[in-house]
């Protein structure tokens, strides 16, 4: 399938070919025109410009109840007055394809994968959120349409049931029956899905590709910006001899790093993520840089400790596995790889990008590491 | 919040400002002519039912009754079948226009329909409808379209839009999702609806004794034509104006969970 | 999010604009037609230009029943707008008493026009009356049918009685759509009961309280019945307001042209509420949904 | 400034028979002055209710409430001398940001003079000093919302201050801006603050004790390590952490612990032989070769790549007590079938899809728990606490 919109307001134009049978995550901020795209591809909304292909077959005009598509809404859209069951069975007896026998059956064994054929005779009301959502997944999914739209379906979920729901997804859209496309706001809940992202930002698709060739390789700034979470670090930065210059005295030396560039020249911005970089530990080499800094802020998220520093560079922020406490204020050192180092060049695109298995420091630190995050500090 | 103390005292000396003039007529409605131009008394001395006899067994007043329910009946139902559709546009939509349509019904409804009178007498003569019921229901959509229309506007402005897409998206009709789906959500706002026609309708005078003659005339009609003409029966006067009420009262009492909630949006 | 553009929506509407086209604009249509012209006999009729309008904004009984309207709308709004909001501050908020303290205060609402009118009639007069004879006892000449002021003052304690409900359940909804957590956080940060009314339940009824205002201003605005059944008009002119005017007029008279100018005015003043009273409803529609909206997130 | 504690249960239905019925089961509960806690739990464990209680808009149904020496059982929210902050934002609309900042302490009759340098310190405190002047029901949400903090901060002498979810409104990149304010705040004024929050990051951030409470229990209440170290109960190992703590059934034989031992440093009381529940975190379960000691035989059946790390699911299949698979802890250990989860840093090997793979269970964070899935052993409290 192609797509080729334009809406004034919300999407600039682009075109878009998503792989069939595979799961699309649009990741982008909200307002990025993700809801936007949704509709224009359910056919809630007819682009201003553009067309809408589905399988080689022009669908722009066409009204929604004759396209082949479902769509699940942020909010826990059901019908109140039918119950659990009718729900789910409305678009099959709809399609009037099916005997009641079948859908009776195909009812039963969706509740079941969705856990909730204790509850098929209920009113959707009298459910808790995380059940009406899986009734509305279940409705979407009974059609087994062939595009499958998901308009943040957790975000309104307190996040153990996210988890759950998400692991589920995994499972329910495994199949690859029916190409699904799947809008969020948090690029963990991105990566955690795989299949292929497409990244929107201020109605523009900036790049779509694979999910980690996207998170890896970001095109530009804004990518990178928009597909980090913790935010990635950005420091503008001049070329030099043996590096980069940050400013106040800090040079990040790339000699052994990146050989094999173009030599750097002009204003570059420098880009590493939370994850790469990391606080006083005894055993970093030569060429790491050594950056000191004060503590603003530890933000445990259960499994990990986002640590917002303060550093004559700027804010920055470092991520350690673990629970760890810190106080404000602390003084710490951060180190830095030069090997888990992006570059942009001084129009935002990506000049330079570490290899992927690189970005968590240089092979031999790595059981340090990995002993390190076994908490103790 | 607590109870404050002035408030039980405050709320009875209101309700019984409210209910003696009420019951000051209930009370006459069971009294004699002479009894109650004779003597003066806080409750029936002689208790009689025969007013009521009087107004239920002399078609000319219990004539009236019917006529009036009819056209309330008849006006209360094409005021909310055509409203529904147009309510729903409203809250769904933009369109050429809408918004100097929804303010021209509305200043319908705030028209005095003294000022309607003399068109209405002119055009229902010539149309042949005068002394109909369907004149008085004709009439009466002039307010009570717009109420409808305004009132159910915003009960289904309170459903969220995705429902109606989700539908389109399983495969309804717009008919189809209308009437299985949309209907039973507002129950209640159709109920309410329904609720201010009937009001409207029902204590409208002016152009219910206007437009009317014998055939269709109302029982506010027929009061106040007594009223005027033979001296003053208070006794069966007041009967009459007893039974008035009792429609209303039952009314209410059905959709007394939704007043406040029709009231809520101020779509009165 | 914002609606979309969709002008099929135009069928949707077209039987509201068939219904109200025939009973309000045809009839428009000849008021202003007669408003124009002078209607001697059905065949013979003259164009006489603005020739009524001139007449009655002459008109000096006009001017008088002009400023009777202006007077007694204001006094109904100065009466009924504070006794509303006391009585919904007054109502119990659930239970059984909350739904029977709801029915008996709307069933005034209920009562048709002219009943209402005959209630007073009859509650009125000295020799029957409850009230006029308790006032006959305290030595008041009370007639409402002899004496001007009398009769102006029973006509708006009816319209009090008739109408307060209305105001009062107005404001009682609006109380009810306030969020628990204001009274909480104002009991927290030891409000007197006052201040919770001044800072939070009147700031929060404004947007119903504006609707009530301009509702019963138009509805006393053109009140007919209640006057007409309880004193005529009279005595003199003393309960005389447009419609009753406007009537007089119309039916009594039968003289159509100025009838039909003057409705047309009368309808142009009742336009000119009418769109600030629009205008008013978009701006608290929109600040309403937006208060619902952020209850909705719970 | 004030100590708090509770001795209450708590039912809205008049006679509670069992324990669904309570809302809050019976608890004592002990809030140490100038201290920053957090209620943490699922929707409907209880925790606004006992934040309620703690404000005085909810009686308990039975039991007491102290501040420090006084008992507030029975006093309304006014006369407890407490601030509380609300999950939306609740701003006198008609009031300018100033006059809202003041009227707490308006109505304790407060002198303007004084009244207006504390509003001027919270405002600042806030970054509302702009706006002092403005209406606030022109504001956005979370400007809304700062003033609600700023009227719960605003009184001195206030004993306690109750958050109930304050950031639900707060746009996501702003959030961690106001959690450093208030951790921040907490630090200048040293108040007692209790924060009820369902999100383990703001719990976890902004306190320094955690109550995770579930079904109207306390079932731990710790400094964040604590929870994330060594969970007192099943339930807290699953919720803290994404993902959540790996469990799997194992029996212990008395000569397999004797033997592993020195795995549990330093399990007090020892584990006693048996059937029971190993938990053990994603970040602690490490993958090994198969001829290990203590290997666990496994096969890899779902890689995902997180960016800064993997996350590896394992699947393990059951093994009897007693009888050696490899050298593995099959001797020591008997297993049941679970899907593990490993969490392995960037650039560790990571093994392919279905192969199979040792994994060590037994480490110094691993935990045990007994039927009732309350915790038996576990690492030594201080582990990770820094």
């Amino acid at each position: 399938m192609s797509r080729q919109e334009g809406a004034e307001v919300h999407l600039y134009p682009f075109d878009l070919q998503l792989e069939p049978g595979s799961l699309t995550v649009l990741l982008g901020a909200t307002q990025a025109g993700k809801t936007s795209l949704l509709r224009l591809m359910a056919g809630l909304d007819v682009p201003s410009r553009g067309r809408i292909w589905a399988d080689g077959r022009d669908v722009t005009g066409v009204a929604v109840r004759l396209r082949d598509v479902a769509m699940v809404y942020q909010q826990f859209i059901n019908y109140p007055s039918m119950t659990v069951a009718q729900n789910i069975a409305s678009p099959l007896k709809l399609s009037g394809r099916m005997a009641p026998v079948a859908i009776e059956q195909r009812v039963q064994e969706l509740a079941r994968r969705l856990r909730i054929e204790g509850f098929l005779d209920r009113l959707p009301g009298a459910l808790s959120g995380g059940q009406q959502q899986r009734v509305a997944l279940a409705r979407a999914l009974a059609k087994s349409a062939s595009l499958m739209l998901l308009d943040e379906p957790l975000v309104n979920l307190d996040y153990k049931l996210r988890e759950e729901l998400r692991d589920e997804f995994l499972t329910l859209f495994a199949g690859g029956g029916s190409t699904v496309v799947y809008a969020t706001t948090e690029p963990g809940e991105a990566l955690l899905l795989g299949g292929h992202t497409a990244v929107l930002d201020a109605g523009e698709l900036l790049q779509y590709g694979p999910t980690a060739e996207v998170f890896h390789r970001p095109k530009s700034i804004r990518v990178a910006r928009a597909f980090s979470d913790p935010p990635m670090n950005l420091i503008p930065a001049t070329a030099v001899a043996e590096g980069i210059d940050l400013g106040s005295g800090l040079v990040l030396d790339l000699r052994a790093a990146l050989q094999r560039l173009p030599r750097l020249a002009g204003a570059l911005t420098l880009g590493v993520r939370a994850g790469a970089l990391e606080l006083s530990s005894a055993q970093w080499p030569a060429n790491f840089l050594k950056i000191p800094a004060k503590v603003a802020l530890a933000e445990v998220s259960g499994s990990d400790t986002y640590i917002h520093l303060e550093s004559p560079l700027g804010g920055l922020v470092v991520q350690r596995t673990g629970v760890h406490r810190f106080a404000l204020g602390e003084s710490v050192t951060v180190g830095m790889d030069p090997g888990a180092a992006y570059l942009f060049d001084a129009k935002g695109a990506m000049v330079f990008a570490p290899s992927p298995v690189h970005t968590a420091g240089a092979p031999d630190l790595l059981r340090a590491k990995s002993a390190q995050s076994a908490g103790t500090r | 919040m607590k109870e404050a103390r002035w408030r039980s005292p405050f709320l009875i000396a209101y309700l019984v400002f409210a209910l003696l003039p009420i019951y000051w007529m209930v009370n006459m409605s069971f009294r004699t002519n002479e009894d109650i131009l004779s003597s003066f008394s806080v409750f029936p001395k002689h208790f009689t039912w025969a007013n009521y006899a009087v107004i239920l067994t002399d078609p000319a007043w219990y004539s009236g009754y019917v006529n009036s329910l009819i056209y309330v009946a008849i006006n209360m139902v094409i005021s909310v079948t055509v409203a529904l559709p147009a309510a729903y546009a409203f809250s769904r939509y933009r369109f050429l226009g809408d918004r100097h349509v929804f303010f021209w019904l509305l200043t319908n409804r705030m028209t005095p329909p003294a000022i309607f009178l003399l068109p209405f007498f002119q055009l229902y003569s010539t149309v042949g409808l005068m002394d109909t019921h369907l004149a008085v229901a004709l009439a009466h959509l002039v307010f009570n379209v717009p109420l409808a229309v305004w009132i159910l506007e915003g009960f289904m402005s309170g459903i969220p839009r995705e429902i109606d897409e989700t539908a389109y998206i399983d495969g309804y009709t717009f008919p189809r999702f209308f009437l299985t789906i949309f209907l039973p959500l507002i129950k209640a706002g159709i109920g309410v609806t329904a609720f201010f026609c009937f009001m409207f309708s029902w204590v409208e005078l002016l152009l219910a004794r206007t437009l009317t003659s014998v055939d269709a005339k109302p029982i506010v009609a027929t009061m106040t034509r007594t009223v005027s003409a033979s001296g003053m029966d208070w006794a069966v006067l007041a009967a009459a104006g007893v039974l008035t009420i009792v429609p209303g009262a039952i009314v209410i009492w059905f959709i007394r969970h939704y007043i406040a909630k029709g009231f809520a949006m101020g779509r009165v | 999010m914002i609606k979309p553009v969709n002008q099929k929506a135009w069928w949707l509407v077209l039987p509201v604009i068939l219904c109200v086209a025939f009973s309000a604009i045809l009839p428009l249509m000849t008021v202003v037609n007669y408003s124009v012209q002078d209607i001697i006999s059905p065949e013979r009729r003259v164009f006489v230009g603005t020739e009524w309008f001139v007449a009655v904004l002459r008109d000096e009984e006009l001017h008088g029943a002009m400023l009777r309207q202006f007077g007694y709308s204001l006094a109904v709004l100065v009466v009924e707008v504070p006794l509303g909001i006391l009585l919904a501050l007054a109502m119990p908020v659930d239970g059984w008493r909350a739904s029977a303290t709801l029915v008996l205060v709307a069933l005034s609402l209920l009562i048709p026009w002219n009943v209402v009118g005959t209630i007073w009639q009859i509650f009125g007069r000295s020799d029957i009356g409850l009230l006029g004879a308790v006032l006959e006892a305290l030595g008041t000449e009370y007639s409402y049918t002899g004496n001007p002021t009398h009769a102006w003052l029973t006509v708006l304690a009816m319209d009090v009685w008739h109408w307060t409900p209305l105001v009062a359940l107005l404001c009682y909804a609006g109380l009810r759509a306030i969020p628990e957590a204001f009274y909480q956080a104002a009991r927290i940060d030891g409000a007197s009961r006052l201040a919770v009314f001044r800072y939070i339940q009147l700031p929060k009824l404004r947007g119903v309280l504006m609707i009530a205002v301009l509702l019963r201003f138009m509805d006393s605005f053109m009140i007919y019945t209640e006057p007409f059944v309880l004193t005529g008009g009279g005595p003199g002119n003393a309960t005389t307001f447009l419609s009753q005017y406007l009537t007089q007029k119309a039916v009594g008279q039968f003289d159509l042209g100025p009838a039909a100018a003057f409705s047309l005015i009368y309808f142009l003043i009742i336009l000119l509420f009418c769109f600030v009273l629009y205008n008013w409803m978009q701006r608290v529609g929109t600040s309403g949904t937006s208060a619902a909206g952020e209850q909705g997130a719970r | 400034m004030a100590r708090i504690h509770l001795d209450i249960a708590h039912s809205y239905r008049p006679h509670p028979r069992e324990d669904a019925d309570y809302a809050l089961l019976p608890m004592r509960q002990t809030f140490e002055d100038g201290g920053a806690y957090a209620l943490l739990g699922p929707s409907g464990c209880g925790k606004t209710t006992m934040l309620n209680i703690i404000s005085g808009l909810v009686r308990p149904s039975q039991g007491s409430i102290w501040f420090d020496e006084r008992e507030v059982t029975g006093l309304a929210p006014q006369q407890r001398n407490i601030a509380q902050v609300f999950q939306f934002p609740v701003v006198y609309d008609t009031m300018t940001v100033a006059q809202n900042l003041a009227f707490p302490l308006r109505n304790r009759g407060i002198d303007e003079a004084r009244a207006r340098a504390r509003v001027a310190v919270i405002a600042e405190m806030l970054d509302l000093s702009g706006q002092l002047d403005q209406r606030a029901a022109g504001l956005s949400a979370d400007q809304k919302q700062k003033i609600s903090l700023g009227r719960g901060l605003v009184r001195e002498d206030v004993g306690a201050v109750l958050f109930d979810e304050p950031l639900t409104v707060i746009d996501p990149h702003l959030k961690w801006q106001l959690r450093r304010k208030l951790k921040e705040i907490h630090r200048e004024l040293r108040l007692t603050l209790i924060y009820v929050t369902h999100d383990q990051v703001e719990a976890l951030t902004f306190a320094d004790t955690v109550l995770v409470m579930e079904r109207g229990r306390v079932v731990q209440s710790g400094s964040p390590s604590e929870l994330f170290e060594r969970p007192a109960h099943r339930f807290v190992g699953h919720f803290i952490g994404s993902p959540g703590m790996n469990f799997i059934p194992v029996t212990l034989l008395a000569r397999a612990l004797a033997h592993q031992a020195g795995a549990l440093t330093p399990a007090k009381p020892e584990v006693p032989p048996g059937a029971l529940t190993l938990g053990i975190r994603p970040e602690y379960l490490r993958l090994c070769e198969l001829h290990e000691p203590g290997a666990l035989p496994a096969q890899i059946e779902q890689i995902q790549d997180l960016g800064s790390c993997w996350l590896v699911g394992a699947r393990v299949q059951p093994v009897a007590a007693g009888n050696a698979v490899g050298n593995g802890v099959g001797n020591g250990v008997g297993v049941g079938a679970a899907l593990l989860r490993l969490r392995l840093a960037r650039g560790e090997v990571v093994p392919q899809l279905n192969q199979s793979v040792g994994l060590q269970l037994l480490s110094p964070h691993t935990c045990f728990y007994d039927s009732r899935d309350e915790l038996m052993a576990g690492p030594s409290g201080g582990v990770g606490d820094d």
